[in-house]
């Protein structure tokens, strides 16, 4: 306990001397994070610095071990440097899915090298990776996956293609579910991971209906694959992807957990008409009500006590409600909202924003989907 | 911390058993129904309740209860939903006691309700409609005392009260919340006419006519023209009391149905099997978690004092009464016709929650609430 | 054309002379209806007098054969003689299940000599049908009954139960589902008539959520059924009970159409929360072009324009929307409206009929079973 | 009679086919917005609808239109919901007509209508929300004419139309319905200031700036502070039609969802196997019949000049734009990621729904409008 209250001290301090007062100013939109690797562009040579000096000390992945480039810390000294950063307002160092997805499944499956390689790449934030699950076709389907990966003895070879790969075109690697007998449907699935630079990987931007493009399609003709980027067992990797699902699926639950717990009505300024105004404070209801859920689930979570379904619940409530938001968000804009390009509808964000929300119960598997998770493992409804 | 304490989880591990046998529905719902019971309660039960310390479980331990809080009272108040147990619990020894905090009426009526032996009732609607504020039931000054003229309605168990808290107006006109002052009326007061009526779902609440009821200045809970406060420490305390009930109406409505789902068979196949009453199964789970984590988060902000507590209690009672009708809702409709036979439970869930639903404000007027303390 | 002018004139004429002015008052509820049969009380001599006559006529069924006791009317006769009784408001002569579902299915399926004997008795009143489908257990899946009748010969023995038959204990007579065969499932039912006092009949009504006690549990022990009672062919009931069924199920889906056209906010009688008016302005919205669609669907059906399966649909809007007009009604009742037997709470209806319009949407099929319906004979997606 | 004679059936069978054609949405939606156009429709296309009679549907004979009523238009613009064709017909062809109908102006914009060759637009928005009443641009008299000062918003293909109808205030304030004249405002006039505004669905609408236009006395359509009913006879037509081109959304929506149930895979299975989605598709078909209805019912009614006509108007509206909703957002839900990329036509549907459902009027103002006259 008098080693945390030092460790706060020496943090506090080291943080008040290496983080750059630029660092220190809320981001004003995804645009302003720092995403690492080979083609990124820093912003300020703040953000780079900053980077750097977290990157060098391992805390970009505070509880990751040492060894692997992260900063060793328990989880009470990671929570204290979480504090400390959130008092000087400190961006986070890196945006990442190495550190978000990948990472944790290579410290589980990762044989000793992998995790010497990839883990300090992704602490550093030296590589940006992007994940291959999807695939056109598939959909919630994931396990129906076609990509092939033939043995060709001290390589894999890749074929096939991958849809939704979020900004595929400025990720150095992929993470990426193959096949590798189609034997059985689960059980011939392998976790590969590649440069995206390996002769014949295309990436082709997806435009959404928002007008916004952050997905790819990703085509694989002839990749060759080393077998040392095989992770975990040959035709075992659906046991990693469900890891990874998992992950993915807390943090997606996770998403309007943090903010948003303002009333809706008094931020869309000034509900005159009065069945909006009963509509929005019915979404309100439900919304703060949410809020609550949010919190008693972070605690469970923390306390290890929430049903490893939960996320589900979580997932598939929060995201219904995320688009009930932008919905009555568009109604109290009225036809202001329904620019496109103008002031009025803030640059056009409203209606984009409304339009990407309908994806909210798609991505990361489909409220169905979700809903037939809860009746299953929480309800244990026959035949689910 | 949103999880409960090893204290709370103890006091569950208490009430829980001792409701689902003691306070089940065919020993005291169905039991005090069809004797056809004046008070729609045990007065054994809450005898027992006494004496497991629970009749005054908001009340400071130097005045002889437990000493606890609202999140205590809304895991008995579960149990008592899940149960659908008759007592005067909520109205007595949440909304009545929390009325009465730090007044000189508190020493007079606290030792009763810890023995288990007092009921008290609170007399606030005047209309169809819950509205506190709207209260215009006339209390004239006389001499030292007051003269109380008005009707009440929706007095739950006011026929087998010993004490009523009666919201009258001294000042102001109805709209107003100053000018309300809070009076605490022995029932027998002369002048106090009690028409005991029986609702739907078999609990009594009471029509009051009070005609020229005399009352001494002490009968005033708080202050004179300022009832609102203490009239608002009950409201709260019920509401949000009235949330965790409703919560455990919806628990008790949906695990009896989606046992139902288990073992009943159409068409060949069990109906859980069909995956339109799966998911509708599966979100009805996820609404009730949420109302008993709302329901939950007022509690503690009331026992925290935090200026957002009533906020959350309006949140919390709206979306457990919007849940419980859920609940009982799918309730009825999987369970089939067998559903629409009174020698099911089902359907008293249904009768209950329409009632419990409507007490303290209905959904409509709680999410009005939102709205008004969210500044729209 | 001339004939149908002259013929509404003589109609004019008939009625003026022979309804009773007391039979041209409305019924305040479903009990001032004459519903005929045996053990039937009647009100007034001017309800008995009114049943003879018309039964005399045969315009109790006045489409019916003049051989088989009806009116032997066209459909545009038939036509007139309901507008000229709509306008002296004269009553309905008779309620009978024996009209409306028995009937049609006997013109259809029945021998001659069954026509004979059972139409007349329905047109005169005589006889009060009961309908024997359901049984305990079976629920929405009625073609799993259990209810056996044994082959001995001249008639038939029949063993069973069957639930939710509406006024089994004031019926004379019964139509009744039974199992004849066990081979396969909807061909082994058989389609039996038989008169509720034979012996090893009994009835015990049952006791509903709202107090009231419409519905009976049947009992068969070894209750002996002529052979000449059996409409249709043996094993093929189900041919039968299809066909009543469609009409049980139009008339149920009819039975929102004619009135409830009036605003429920216009009726309620003062909303002062602006939150429950939004949502009562909400349903008036839904409930007033679900009366459009309630009279565009009964000029379909006249027209034979309805998809067969369009029933279900207004079954299943109609029951739905008339729950959620109770729930509302309820709310704007407040805490009068919860009151079981008192006069603020119009002596117990309010919350009673709130609590029977719950069976609506169970009772002719339940929601879920019409929605199944839809899905697949009009949408025709595979597999429902 | 609620099903159509064969005349309509006639219409239909004409228009129905014509408009799958030459009005798809690879022709006209995408074509026009992906080359930039700056009208965001094709004059081509308008001109075809005067060859087929269709601009002046409800032009009587003697002004050489084919004098047939809202069923019509109604029937016209259901294909074009269906086929998401950008065209002026629901604004000129349908509300400009029946603003001008009878008025001296009649005569003056009529035959370009009739020829194709002339596009008019309703000015009435002051604010993001629809409200006719709170009509404030002033139009003050200045000699024999009146000088208009003032904005107007969401001006459907108001930077395209010829002919502008501007409501403005002579007389009362903001709020009353009397005092409000309608104006005939030829777009070139000296003073009007046309901003072209894209919206969601790449349909074009314009903010008008007013400043100092001077317009003659026999500009008025109508009379002077009368232009209420001019006014709501146009909007009353333009409600009735928009509900018919959002019952077309939704048909058209549902129908491209349906057809993917049956033919898209999921879990080995067609997704149109699973129970619930059949069930929600069952419950969305019924829906569309019944907003369907609603339409029919408002359209005939005004061609009665039934009282009830605005009622059933204002339902349709709603129940429209409330079922066009629910069938776009299940159709992107049913269709998974492929339905959130611009190359597949559901979003189209969702973003043209936006649009229309907002225009004159959402469903909220209708709603509101349902309850106001209901007379409560």
């Amino acid at each position: 306990m008098a080693d945390l209250v030092q460790f706060r001290e020496a943090t506090r301090a080291w943080l008040e001397t290496n983080c750059p007062a630029e660092m220190r100013v809320p981001m004003k939109s995804e645009k302003d994070a720092c995403w690492g690797g080979r083609k990124f562009v820093f912003q300020s040579p703040a953000q780079k610095q900053w980077l750097e000096v977290m990157g060098a000390r391992g805390w970009t992945v505070p509880d990751w071990p040492k060894e692997y480039g992260g900063g060793g810390l328990s989880a009470a000294e990671t929570k204290v440097l979480k504090e400390e950063m959130a008092a000087i307002g400190a961006r986070s160092p890196l945006m990442s899915f190495g550190i978000s997805m990948l990472g944790p499944a290579i410290l589980k499956f990762g044989n000793e090298e992998q995790k010497k390689k990839y883990l300090g790449e992704i602490a550093r934030g030296e590589i940006r990776w992007c994940q291959g699950y999807s695939e056109p076709g598939a959909g919630s389907d994931l396990a129906g996956l076609q990509t092939k990966a033939e043995d060709k003895g001290d390589h894999y070879l890749v074929n096939g293609q991958k849809v939704w790969t979020s900004y595929a075109d400025e990720a150095d690697w992929i993470f990426c579910l193959v096949r590798t007998s189609t034997e059985s449907k689960h059980g011939g699935i392998s976790f590969l991971l590649f440069d995206m630079e390996s002769p014949g990987v295309s990436t082709k931007p997806i435009l959404l209906i928002s007008g916004n493009s952050p997905f790819c399609e990703t085509f694989f003709d002839d990749v060759e694959v080393p077998k040392n980027q095989l992770i975990g067992v040959e035709n075992k990797g659906w046991d990693v992807a469900k890891y990874l699902l998992g992950h993915e699926r807390e943090m997606i639950s996770g998403m309007g957990l943090g903010g948003e717990r303002q009333a809706l009505g008094a931020s869309v300024g000034g509900v005159d008409d009065p069945l909006l105004r009963a509509e929005i404070a019915e979404f309100d209801v439900d919304s703060l009500a949410f809020a609550a859920m949010s919190e008693k689930f972070i605690d469970q979570l923390k306390a290890g006590e929430a049903h490893p379904a939960m996320p589900s619940m979580m997932k598939y409530a929060g995201t219904e409600l995320n688009k009930r938001r932008h919905e009555l968000a568009m109604a109290a804009g009225g036809s202001d909202a329904l620019e496109w390009d103008s002031e009025r509808s803030r640059g056009g964000k409203l209606p984009r924003e409304w339009l990407r929300t309908k994806a909210n119960s798609i991505e990361g598997g489909t409220s169905e989907v979700q809903l037939g998770i809860v009746a299953k493992h929480i309800l244990r409804l026959p035949g689910a | 911390m949103m999880i409960l304490t090893d204290d709370q989880r103890m006091l569950q591990d208490v009430v829980r058993p001792f409701m689902a046998e003691e306070g089940a529905i065919k020993t005291q719902l169905r039991h005090w129904r069809d004797t056809g019971c004046k008070d729609g309660f045990g007065h054994g039960l809450w005898k027992q309740l006494a004496e497991l310390g629970l009749t005054g479980i908001l009340i400071p331990e130097a005045a002889g209860g437990a000493g606890l809080g609202q999140v205590e009272a809304n895991l008995v108040l579960e149990e008592i939903g899940r149960n659908l147990t008759p007592s005067p619990f909520l109205t007595t020894s949440v909304a009545a006691v929390r009325a009465l905090e730090e007044s000189a009426q508190a020493e007079r009526w606290y030792p009763g309700i810890v023995a288990g032996e007092t009921v008290a009732a609170l007399a606030v609607d005047e209309a169809k409609s819950h509205n506190p504020a709207a209260t215009a039931l006339e209390a004239r000054r006389q001499g030292n005392g007051f003269l109380l003229n008005g009707a009440k309605q929706f007095v739950v168990y006011g026929a087998s009260a010993d004490l009523l808290l009666v919201a009258a107006r001294t000042a102001g006109t109805a709209g107003e919340t100053t000018g309300v002052t809070l009076f605490a009326v022995p029932r027998d007061t002369a002048g106090v006419n009690v028409e005991n009526v029986a609702l739907a779902d078999s609990s009594k609440a009471a029509r009051l006519t009070l005609v020229d009821v005399a009352l001494d200045a002490d009968a005033v809970v708080g202050e004179v023209d300022d009832g609102w406060a203490p009239l608002s420490r009950a409201l709260g305390a019920g509401r949000a009391g009235a949330a965790s009930e409703l919560v455990g109406i919806a628990a008790g409505a949906s695990e009896m149905t989606f046992d139902y789902l288990k073992q009943r068979k159409q068409f060949g196949r069990l109906i859980g099997e069909f995956q339109v009453l799966q998911h509708r199964a599966a979100h009805l789970y996820g609404e009730i978690e949420i109302a008993r984590a709302a329901a939950h988060k007022a509690a503690q902000l009331i026992d925290a004092g935090d200026p957002r507590a009533d906020l959350f209690t309006a949140v919390a009672k709206a979306k457990a009464g919007k849940v419980a009708r859920l609940a009982v809702q799918e309730g009825i409709q999987m369970h089939g016709g067998i559903g629409m036979t009174d020698e099911h439970d089902i359907g008293l869930y249904m009768k209950r929650q329409a009632v419990i639903d409507e007490l303290f404000g209905g959904p409509r007027y709680q999410a009005g609430e939102v709205a008004r303390l969210s500044g729209y």
